[in-house]
């Protein structure tokens, strides 16, 4: 393939990587989006192999295949992995990235001072930092998600963890620039490998301090440092496909992230920067009050009676894998003519439309999801309000109480229906620590239980009922 | 978005850029070197990734992300809120356009321990790539609209 | 804006950049040459637009040209239809950006001939910017929201 | 300032532009986006001008001051010339891009062929044509509009036209692959001269056939083609800010003929290329029909007594210059109560937003500026239509005569309310040709006369009565 014919390659495939992301704004368009995806990969893909320079093809076909035998199983974990999943994704990226970045180094090293431009070392230089950073990053990350035992969920501080953090970053940047000003120099090589080191350390300790629950925020800011690590290998290899594809990659975790922050109402250098610090507990509440808890029979002649229910999911309903009994008690709300539709707060579960692909998955419409903003003007009109393992997003305190993390945080209204049912497995508070004020109020029913077992028991007592009515 | 936000990104883009081409501002020596003939003689020796018949300056680069990064704001802001995470799995797939460097450093004719370490980024790459689409159709596979079409 | 209009746009673009590209694509001995010291040494001595420091590829240049097409498309699908007029006439406006190339060819100590050729070009362009920019402010200052406003 | 600054420079003025037009997508940011405009103009204007090549300031001075001093009167005319200030505007553009191409042809021409490359070249001669074929069919354009006596309003059509017009510009696409293939040869510059004649005269021939009436489209196309030498320009120079800036433009004019053609219900290929024929005359209306005339008193008593009035601008409330009586009988109706609303159709007037600029000139707020999509649903609830100097915008026919020109085209939905009042100056129909069914109906009155003429008597009547109220 000529010059020519490559860079036109990659101009399509440009074109192709923007309509993909374009098409992602409905769902009715979405399955096209993956289309041109795949399809401007594969252009890239078979453009860069078949130029004159490309030679050794088994190399190439091994090492794809190995990424096929790894990869068609990676897609099909379970969907609550799927935070994982992505982190464990974004580690391989930077890897990738940052072994090119050091390959084109020792290449380039290899062929005299020519060649290490000075614009040239600050690109890899760049490429490397974030790619090893962005490896060690997310698999802390993904240990965190997937729970392993020695990788500790809280966060871990220590004295000077800070000062430590900024030093050592501090360093990696002034080997970088003394790299690039002496891209040849006898200590070169050596200071380059530090330089890795000294990235991929980073990458730990800038995870450490972070709580778990904090992790879908952290994943969507890693992702962005994996985009930017492609867009410097663009600068590297002079290759405008990857400069395009990693901005697009870049503006998206950016994106995402913010609108993630300001559905917690944190600012978003609080939690870039303030994640250096350690998570202020919230204090427990002072005295003990007293739930109204309800039986099963009861909730479910409650709900017959309705007529219109919105049910509010949350993590625990992503935990309890529970979201197939909920359409169960969907399909027999809906077919006794009760309206039934789905409040879905941005931040509700652990990762940005995650109630979304879960309910998704359990072949709920998608028309019936309903976001926050649309869904609180009806609220006061609504007859039942189901809280099926959510806490924080259906918090009152968020409204009013200065004292509490989620201060601010706009919440779907479950306190304004004509009566709340809840269903948690304790009274536990939820990922802010805090007790909910919702689950006090005179028309609010505690159902207590693992939410697949007691939405389970509601479908099979409106069912087993449905016959008598 | 709004107009804040916009112009955070904004400015992170430019932050970036600045980076990128400060060599190129202060004249200290850039792209030129890699735009003569001798140097392009050499690329084309080492048969890395131009082959030498054209490069690009680094300002063109910079106008690319500059650039590049508006259309990713503006595509990426009007993303259904339905579609954010299979959102994230599709862009983890599109990020692994690394593969293009790796498919160099491990195909063409370098000392072999730079192709291992080629082939290893290359199969890293492959995996975003495969993993990333294939779970991203699979949950967009999910979304019915209606009843009728959940049922069928 | 449909898909099916983005579609048409996105094929002008691409057809465009086809035929600007042309040259490059079947390797017609194309931007080397102005990328070779030699020519950029003429191109110094001439005073030529780019200074001779660095100049980008044709390739460069198309990419930038997608990209901004892909831009406008979305910028503009988004203009609020109240301002259909003074859109025209601000573009109109941006459009007269060839004053770049008018006061390179105009300012440069090229032949007489060539300069008066370059006034003309840019007292025409000035024109542009300055009437197009003031009076796409004049409509817009009088598009007031509410009757308080509007009075006062 | 060195190289490094102007490309920083021309980054920074390309971002402006973006986030200009961005601003454009609302009235409240509007004012910002020409703030931003005239930022990154200035920023290019001055980094081009200090560089050091360019040294003979007094020239530039001298050629700038001139076109302020045209530019300012320019920018002063009444707001109905405003088509005619644009085609001039875009004359103008083109005229800038067809000579810097021109000079730079015989500047490098002189300077031997290793400047002259294909690519180059193949830019020039797009600069060249796309340039020159603006300058003169956007100076026909702007004669048509301003009507000006020796360029004929009406298509002008003759034998041969669409063999003539494909000939003159196949001539001129194979002069500009010679001279891409041999541009020193001897002849070369002879041929580029002939080029640029046949533009020139090509321009004229485009325009000659399609009526004054639509010329806005036509402008439209103009911006577009004026956009796209901008961007020639850009590949010529090697300069990215000319090719973003004009690819902007390009895109505007592309995307506002597409949306007048939408509006219009025709297709852009008729537009474009079907433009090269006759425009198809509607049959007149084969019997004679009666209309129902209606005076001052009559009508100013029935708008009185309505609770909802729905004004319903067209074309010629701009020819009448209306606008500021308008606002009056709105200041009148409001007054005591009355709800009024503007309906405003997308090809209403003469281009588009042209209802737009007229009202908010005439300081109604735009609020009450109702886009046609809006409106429709409550026209069924209104009480008075009146119809302000429109005419194909509220024609039922459009809804079921196929034979009609106008068939397909969304409308106004006047004929839905109680009542509706028609202002125009006589029985003649409008742009389409065609009667309008809505003259005819039971409960239309026409109220004949200038617009401006009427609407001040129906003002007097009312603020006259309003007394003996
Ligand atoms: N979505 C995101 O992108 C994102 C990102 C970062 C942080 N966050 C944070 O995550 C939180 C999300 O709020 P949320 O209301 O969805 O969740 P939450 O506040 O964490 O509450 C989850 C509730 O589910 C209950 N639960 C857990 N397992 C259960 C099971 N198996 N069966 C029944 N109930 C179970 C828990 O109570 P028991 O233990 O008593 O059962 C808990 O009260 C917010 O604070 C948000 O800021 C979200
Ligand atoms: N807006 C755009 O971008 C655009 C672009 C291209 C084409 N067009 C076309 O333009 C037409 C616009 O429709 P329209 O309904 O606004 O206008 P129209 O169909 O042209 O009708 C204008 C009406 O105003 C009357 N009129 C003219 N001068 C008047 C005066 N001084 N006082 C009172 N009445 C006067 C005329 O009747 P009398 O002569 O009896 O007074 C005529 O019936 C559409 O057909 C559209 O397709 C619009």
């Amino acid at each position: 393939m000529s010059h020519g014919m490559v860079q036109l390659a990659y101009l399509v495939a440009t074109g192709l990587f923007v309509f993909s992301l374009h098409w992602m704004n409905s769902p009715k368009t979405a399955r096209r989006a993956v289309l041109a995806g795949v399809a401007a990969m594969t252009l890239a893909v078979l453009a860069t192999w078949f130029q004159p320079g490309v030679v050794h093809h088994l190399w190439i076909i091994v090492a794809i295949a190995a990424g096929f035998a790894v990869g068609i199983p990676l897609s099909r974990v379970p969907l609550t992995a799927v935070p994982q999943r992505t982190a464990l994704s974004h580690a391989f990226g930077g890897l990738a990235a940052g072994l090119v970045g050091a390959a084109k180094y020792f290449l380039w090293l290899g062929e005299g001072s020519s060649q290490l431009t000075a614009f040239r070392m600050t690109a890899i230089v760049a490429e490397v930092i974030l790619g090893f950073v962005t490896l060690t990053g997310s698999l802390m990350a993904a240990g965190k998600l997937q729970e392993i035992k020695w990788i500790p969920q809280r966060p871990v501080t220590y004295p000077f963890q800070n000062v430590g953090n900024i030093g050592l970053l501090s360093a990696a940047v002034l080997i970088g620039l003394a790299l690039v000003l002496n891209p040849t120099a006898g200590w070169a090589p050596a200071a380059f490998i530090v330089l890795i080191l000294l990235a991929l350390v980073f990458g730990v300790l800038l995870i450490i301090p972070i709580g778990g629950a904090d992790m879908p925020t952290v994943i969507s800011i890693l992702n962005s440092y994996a985009g930017l690590s492609a867009v410097a290998m663009g600068f590297v290899l002079d290759n405008k496909l990857l400069i395009t594809a990693g901005a697009l990659d870049g503006s998206s975790g950016l994106i995402l992230s913010i609108i993630m922050c300001r559905a917690m109402n944190r600012s978003f250098t609080n939690v870039l920067f303030g994640a250096f610090g350690k998570v202020q507990a919230a204090a427990a509440g002072t005295e003990e009050r007293v739930y109204k808890a309800e039986t099963i029979e009861g909730a479910s002649q409650v709900l017959e009676q309705a007529s219109t229910v919105v049910i509010i999911p949350g993590y625990g309903m992503a935990v309890a894998q529970a979201q197939h009994r909920v359409r169960d008690l969907y399909n027999e709300l809906t077919k006794r003519g009760i309206q039934v539709k789905f409040a879905i707060h941005p931040v509700a579960g652990r990762m940005p439309g995650h109630m979304n692909v879960l309910l998704a998955e359990a072949e709920i419409p998608y028309t019936d999801l309903i976001e926050m903003d649309e869904i609180n003007p009806d609220m006061p009109q609504t007859d039942v309000a189901l809280v099926i393992g959510a806490n924080d997003v259906v918090n009152p305190a968020a409204r009013y109480d200065k004292s509490t993390p989620i201060y601010g945080m706009p919440i779907i209204d479950a306190d304004k229906a004509h009566a709340v049912f809840a269903i948690k497995r304790s009274k536990n508070p939820g990922f802010a620590g805090i007790d909910n004020e919702l689950y006090f109020q005179d028309k609010t029913f505690m159902l207590f239980g693992d939410a697949k077992a007691v939405v389970g028991d509601l479908v099979k007592q409106l069912s087993g009922g449905s016959g008598m009515h | 978005m709004t107009q804040r936000s916009v112009a955070l990104l904004l400015g992170t883009a430019l932050l970036w850029a600045a980076v990128a081409a400060w060599p190129a501002a202060v004249g200290a020596s850039p792209a030129p070197g890699s735009n003569a003939p001798a140097s392009a003689a050499e690329t084309e020796a080492s048969g890395a990734a131009g082959h030498g018949q054209e490069t690009s300056d680094s300002w063109s680069m910079v106008f690319v992300l500059l650039l590049s990064t508006f259309i990713g704001i503006g595509v990426i802001a009007r993303v259904s809120r339905l579609l954010h995470t299979p959102l994230m799995s599709i862009t983890n797939a599109i990020s692994a356009i690394a593969v293009v460097g790796s498919i160099i450093v491990t195909g063409t004719d370098f000392p072999v321990h730079i192709r291992i370490i080629g082939a290893i980024a290359l199969f890293a790459s492959m995996t975003n790539i495969v993993s990333g689409f294939l779970i991203t159709d699979r949950m967009l596979k999910m979304f019915k609209q209606t009843r009728g079409e959940a049922k069928s």
